[in-house]
């Protein structure tokens, strides 16, 4: 798929450009690396946010768990990691030389065999996006097959993140238990630790998102994209147009748990570490949060939302400890009852008009006319 | 089973059809057949269990007990969208649009390809699809509307839209549920006209009030009095039948 | 592991094993009746209701301590008090928390979910800026302190009983109220039909609220009781809400029997398994049973087969 | 009613003392000290940290939000209580400490991002902080990376030692060691039934508990449990513990578990004055949520307690009290975490320098004389001599001594045999 005019309308192509001068330059030229590397944490929320944008802005399905295929994707590269880092040189004063740490401190005297393949690269970054696209279509067809949605989904998925926190807390022999999988080091014998190698690991992932932000656009301009808006609205309609529901709810379902696997898999390289504090629920809502407070109907919007959110939550903690999460509560409760449409939905009620105006009078163009709500392209 | 030795000259088989809420038996053993190119009425009372049956052929509720053969399968195994792929469509009581699609892209859906996730990811919206579009627009009245977002079009407007979405997907038998149920009376004239001309060339389900409409076009109209069939037969006899005016169109 | 034992030890530890996943039960039946009402009534999710309960507790505290300090004569009543309190806080924060925020979303119920879990951070944050950071003892008098011995081997704690009795009478009281009295059924028309209930004259928002409230009031008790067996803190609510809404959903969520049905399953799979194998595999199995179960029988285990 | 409001005008009226509390030497102990007559910085300071003429910098990392601030809160108070009475006696080689304090939100993350804040940004020349040990892997890193001096404060499950690190509470077999052997010989115990919250330090410390017991005291183990972090539900391994009827329940339940698994307990009739149960993991600061009637009687194994009889303690007690209000209580973890400023300033001054590299080389041997736990020295590895002391609980919710080890316990983050 080529970028064309068609591909991005023109506010979506204003956001595409400003993001991209953002991050591309504006960020990188007048941040220090240190808080460079912060916004690549945040910008490992976007990837979320952006799966979360078509799964439940767009599908309707809101899960609560997309911090356990986080953190799938996470562990797959922290156990990579891992692996590299325990080399036998650099674990010689451990009792089993070769074995990550902390499966020493738990008498463990070989490698577990669900390690075995994490040696192998090319292996890991297959299974960052498989494993949980297995999982949720495991999940999803468990649920979509059977009509459960909406709220029971989103509880059910809770508690999957409820499980899968206590399963690693408690199994911390096999993947490192309520510390994580700590003290990463190398990939591929790159430092990725210094300075340097935070700024390539930026860019990288910056390129990263938008390749997802493309793919996630994609999809919502095929038929596919349009099927799930109908789905959200009339979902026996698309049933008696001949869909089966279930199949693409699945499918959007899955393509959420990979884009927040590939957003922890890029966590785990910027931050160093991955822990079983990004499966729960806690990180789980708060990801949902990020995508409504950018607009759960615009995948710039959740970019934006993610970034602002973790933002405010850095800023407010540095400076009002005690009142950010007042703040936080505060915010989550203004967007759903006066901006269900998020940031996003700000912009275009009250900005963009002026833009468009704007716009039109140094390009006297024929104006699309748009509804309220940007949903789709334009038919042709 | 009954249905082996019925051949195939029907194209809708529904034997011994019952569903039961909690013990209340809404379809209560009903069997009729509909034939190739038969438009089939069903009247009834309030309550009588009209929409339940069209949804039991539909897959929308599933039976108790009975058959329902179309074409030779058995329709009650199969999914709803199985069932709209073996060539079923259905409107609903209240129109069933995608308020936040344009009218292109609500006859778009029901285009009958590419309804897997990965051939409608692979979609492309090419000429064949443009034409059909069109001409289908262009006999729902709606040919100056495609681009506009379908929550902007009247309640009749709608009904012509949903109409259109049926029509494009060419199914050999067509469910259709008060279709004109709640029109103005232009729009009610218009409507008749458009059910005139798709009804052609296919079998056709219609539940309707409006006597003068069934009596327009029913080749046969079946009676549903708490979930069994009062009568059966032509508009002339069902009239006449002293069953049928105790309790439907007595009052 | 039972070898060594004799078969009346065995038997007493049974018995009590039983009392112990009774115990449990009526914890879980306290903990989700409330939210049973709200969710399974209104539809709402209310992710604050582990902070509702809280309040109750924090109220308990506030009461022993007032108790304690002015009137020590009433010390040994005081916990019959508190109760009433915790549910006329935890109630009337619940119909200004509807009045603010909820009739608002009554048509995005996805979005209570996101809305009441911004309320449960600022609650959260609120009672560490009001009571501290560190959790609050609650003084008991000492009639509730201890157990009952049953026979010689058998003891049951009176905490335990305490809760079964009140859960009981909790219980009866809501069933009546929602099934018997005229206030229910109006309760029962508006979750079945809002347009037609206001039609025949029932003040929707009236009754909206006051279910609300009663849902958030029960969990004050909840919370209340709770301050004899768990801690009292800033952040406990969060502990319950997941448990809680699994015991709600596994019921059938329109159900109060099916509320209560769950409560049971839940509670007696888990503390069987307790009994076999670890605090935390317990957990996890029963967790998963849950979810399995609900995934092959999403409607609960209590769902009236309706005409859609 | 009253007791809810001085708690709450307590806290508003915290920063308000502080602030005073610079002002008015708190042990009133020289005049008004004035600061700048040290080494010059160019002699003290040759890594760029944040140290002038008059000042250094020093870090708070701690959680004041979240579920840890409950803990975490003393650790804080300690640590700002340190620094005032450092000031008020002249500060570090003339220089008065001045603190950043970032909040750590009960979240590993947030501890190494704030973590790499304080020693890239601020150039803290050292950090007071963290309290779980998932906190401190997560900084760990970040202080080996940037080459930052952390103060740890928690008794832990060792398996650790840096260069830049040092470990102010004790590790497991300096804690638990000693315990069950005084439990051995006082109580004969033959029996124990381990307990835990499901989490690396438990489970690591019942381990080395274990071993203990099978291997050098051979008597047995006769159950081991763990449950989830919050869980609150314990009637079901009381029965059980009822049913194995151990000498010794040996209990490392951590947080809001605690209260509901002493309060369940003390419902099921079981006395602690009669059952023996050791602890590792309540403090002070546990009991004033446990209550002091469910818990009175059980024996905690720490190195501190409050109620210990000596004059370094009496001052500090004092001192803290009067600083953070009168019902405070001070656990063993708000203790170590007191200690960590005075170590950190008895260092620079032996090595006469703030270099963090200067500061961990002196750093073994360095002795500090007026800890309330008594004397203390660094050892090589880093964490501290200590004498193991085991209290009983009253129902005032204070420990009072029972016995303590004749001589310093060598710390051993690595024990052999143990692993």
């Amino acid at each position: 798929m080529i970028i064309n005019s068609r591909f991005f309308n023109r506010s979506e192509l204003l956001g595409f450009l400003s993001l991209a001068l953002l991050l591309f330059l504006i960020l990188p030229l007048t941040l220090d690396i240190f808080r460079l590397n912060l916004v690549a944490k945040y910008l490992t929320y976007a990837f979320v946010a952006i799966g979360l944008v078509i799964c439940w802005g767009y599908g309707g399905i809101l899960s609560l768990g997309q911090g356990v295929f986080f953190g799938l994707g996470g562990y797959c590269m922290a156990m990579f990691l891992k692996l590299e880092a325990s080399s036998v040189a650099n674990t010689k004063i451990q009792s089993t030389p070769g074995i990550p740490d902390f499966m020493d401190w738990n008498q463990l005297t070989q490698l577990p065999f669900f390690w075995k393949p994490f040696h192998s690269l090319p292996f890991t970054l297959i299974a960052i996006l498989l494993v949980p696209a297995i999982i949720a279509f495991i999940i999803g067809a468990a649920m979509f097959k059977r009509r459960v949605g909406g709220v029971y989904f989103a509880i059910i998925t809770q508690a999957i993140a409820a499980i899968l926190t206590i399963l690693i807390v408690g199994q911390q022999g096999y993947i490192g238990g309520i510390n994580g999988i700590t003290d990463l080091r190398t990939l591929l014998g790159w430092d990725i630790r210094t300075d340097h190698a935070k700024f390539i690991l930026y860019f990288v992932e910056v390129i990263l998102l938008f390749g997802c932000i493309c793919a996630a656009q994609f999809i919502r301009l095929t038929k596919l994209g349009r099927i799930l808006v109908a789905m959200r609205e009339q979902e026996d309609r698309v049933r008696f147009s001949g869909y089966s529901v279930a199949n693409f709810k699945i499918f959007a379902f899955c393509v959420a748990a990979m884009l927040a696997a590939i957003g922890g898999a890029m966590f785990t390289l910027n931050v160093g570490f991955m822990s079983p504090s990004f499966v729960g629920i806690v990180p789980s809502i708060e990801m949902v949060i990020y995508t409504a407070v950018g607009g759960r109907m615009s995948i710039f919007g959740a970019v934006y939302g993610a970034l602002l959110v973790s933002f405010a939550k850095t800023s407010l903690s540095e400076s009002f400890p005690q009142l950010w999460l007042f703040g936080l509560g505060g915010l989550f409760i203004a967007v759903v009852l006066f901006f269900p449409n998020g940031l996003s939905g700000i912009w275009r009620d009250h900005v963009q008009r002026h833009v468009d105006r704007l716009l039109t009078l140094v390009k006297s163009r024929k104006r699309w006319s748009g509804r309220s709500i940007a949903v789709g392209a334009p038919a042709e | 089973m009954l249905i082996g030795h019925q051949p195939q000259e029907f194209l809708l088989a529904v034997e011994g059809l019952t569903v039961s809420f909690d013990g209340f038996k809404a379809v209560n053993d009903l069997s009729f057949y509909v034939e190739e190119n038969e438009i089939r009425v069903i009247i009834g009372p309030n309550g009588a269990g009209k929409t339940t049956v069209l949804d039991l052929i539909c897959g929308k509720t599933k039976a108790t007990s009975g058959a329902i053969q179309f074409r030779g399968k058995e329709l009650t195994k199969l999914k709803e969208n199985e069932i709209v792929q073996a060539g079923v469509g259905r409107k609903f009581q209240t129109p069933s649009i995608f308020d936040d699609l344009t009218v292109f892209e609500n006859l778009e859906i029901s285009y009958p390809r590419g309804r897997t996730v990965f051939g409608s990811l692979a979609f492309k919206r090419d000429d064949a699809v443009k034409d059909r579009v069109e001409e289908v627009a262009e006999m729902i009245f709606l040919k100056d509307k495609l681009k506009t977002y379908a929550s902007f079009l009247s309640h009749g407007q709608k009904q012509w839209l949903e109409i259109g979405m049926l029509l494009i997907q060419d199914p050999d038998l067509l469910m259709l549920d008060e279709p004109v149920a709640g029109m103005s009376v232009s729009e009610r004239v218009k409507t008749a006209e458009l059910l005139n001309t798709i009804i052609k060339n296919r079998s056709v389900l219609v539940i309707e009030h409006d006597m003068k409409f069934v009596e327009d076009i029913a080749h046969k109209v079946t009676v549903l009095h708490q979930g069994k069939i009062l009568s059966e037969g032509s508009m002339e006899k069902v009239k006449n039948d002293s069953k049928v005016i105790e309790v439907y169109l007595g009052h | 592991m039972f070898g060594d034992y004799s078969v009346g030890d065995l038997g007493a530890i049974f018995a009590m094993q039983g009392f112990a996943g009774l115990i449990l039960f009526s914890v879980y039946v306290l903990m989700a009746l409330g939210l049973a009402i709200i969710f399974g009534q209104m539809g709402v999710i209310n992710m604050a209701h582990g902070e509702f309960m809280i309040l109750g507790a924090y109220v308990t505290w506030l009461t022993s301590s007032f108790v304690q300090s002015y009137v020590p004569s009433i010390f040994s009543g005081y916990f019959f008090i508190a109760m009433a309190l915790a549910f006329v806080a935890s109630g009337a924060l619940g119909m200004l928390v509807e009045w603010a925020l909820i009739r608002h979303l009554y048509k995005r119920p996805l979005d209570t979910l996101l809305a009441t879990w911004g309320l449960s951070l600022i609650l959260q944050q609120a009672y560490r800026s009001v009571f501290g950071a560190r959790e609050v003892g609650v003084e008991l008098p000492q009639w509730m302190l201890g157990s009952q011995q049953i026979t010689d081997t058998i003891e049951v704690p009176i905490n335990g009983i305490f809760v079964m009795v009140l859960t009981t009478l909790i219980t009866v009281a809501v069933a009546y109220i929602m099934y018997r009295s005229r206030w229910g059924k109006q309760v029962r028309a508006v979750v079945q039909n809002r347009v037609m209930a206001g039609a025949v004259g029932i003040n929707t928002e009236k009754v909206d609220r006051y279910t609300f409230g009663l849902g958030c009031g029960i969990a004050g008790i909840a919370g209340s009781a709770f301050t004899m067996i768990g801690s009292t803190g800033p952040t406990a609510g969060q502990l319950y809400i997941v448990d809680t809404f699994l015991v709600v959903v596994f019921g059938g969520a329109a159900s109060l029997l099916g509320t209560i049905a769950s409560a049971f399953t839940i509670s007696q799979a888990q503390s069987t398994m307790e009994f076999f194998m670890s605090g935390s595999m317990a957990k996890v199995l029963t967790l998963l049973a849950i979810v399995a179960i609900l995934m092959v029988r999403p409607q609960g285990l209590f769902a009236l087969k309706v005409r859609k | 009613m009253s007791d809810a409001q001085d708690r709450g005008l307590s806290l508003v009226d915290r920063r308000k003392l502080l602030m005073g509390m610079a002002a008015l030497p708190a042990l009133s102990l020289l005049s008004t000290p004035v600061f700048g007559a040290g080494p010059p910085t160019s002699v003290v300071n040759t890594t760029g940290l944040a140290v002038t003429d008059t000042e250094v910098t020093v870090g708070i990392l701690h959680s004041v939000t979240g579920t840890m601030a409950i803990s975490e809160t003393g650790s804080v108070q300690a640590e700002k209580l340190a620094i005032d009475q450092i000031n008020a006696m002249g500060g570090v080689l003339g220089r008065k400490i001045k603190f950043v304090q970032e909040d750590g939100g009960s979240d590993w993350p947030t501890f190494a991002e704030k973590a790499k804040k304080l020693l890239v940004n601020d150039k803290c020349a050292s950090v007071m902080g963290c309290w779980t040990s998932a906190s401190r892997k997560a900084v760990l890193p970040v202080f080996e990376q940037y080459n930052g001096m952390l103060y740890y404060p928690t008794f832990y499950e060792g398996l650790e030692q840096s260069k830049n690190v040092i470990y102010t509470g004790q590790e497991a077999t300096q804690q638990i060691i000693a315990g069950l052997d005084w439990v051995a010989k006082e109580k004969g115990a033959k029996t124990f039934y381990l307990l835990g919250s499901d989490y690396i330090w438990p489970r690591t410390s019942n381990k080395i508990a274990r071993k203990h017991i099978e291997n050098n005291m051979k008597t047995k183990v006769v159950g081991e449990e763990y449950f989830p972090l919050g869980h609150t539900q314990f009637n079901s391994v009381i029965n059980k513990i009822k049913l194995t009827k151990p000498d010794v329940i040996y209990a490392i339940i951590v947080g809001g578990s605690n209260v509901a698994f002493y309060k369940q307990l003390k419902a099921a009739g079981i006395d602690l004055s009669k059952q023996t149960l050791l602890t590792i993991s309540v403090t002070e600061d546990e009991i004033d949520g446990i209550g002091g009637e469910n818990i009175a009687g059980a024996y905690a194994c720490m190195k501190y307690f409050q109620s210990l009889n000596n004059e370094n303690n009496k001052a500090f007690v004092t001192a803290f009290k009067k600083m953070w209000g009168e019902k405070t209580v001070i656990g063993d973890v708000t203790q170590a975490a007191y200690l960590g400023p005075w170590l950190w300033k008895a260092t620079v001054e032996k090595a006469n320098s703030f270099d963090v590299d200067k500061v961990a080389a002196a750093s073994p041997g360095v002795e500090f004389k007026g800890a309330p736990e008594g004397y203390v020295r660094i050892h090589e590895n880093h964490h501290l001599w200590s004498k193991t002391r085991v209290g009983r609980a009253k129902l005032d919710g204070q420990y009072e001594l029972i016995f303590e080890t004749a001589n310093l316990v060598e710390p051993d983050p690595f024990p052999k045999g143990y692993q």
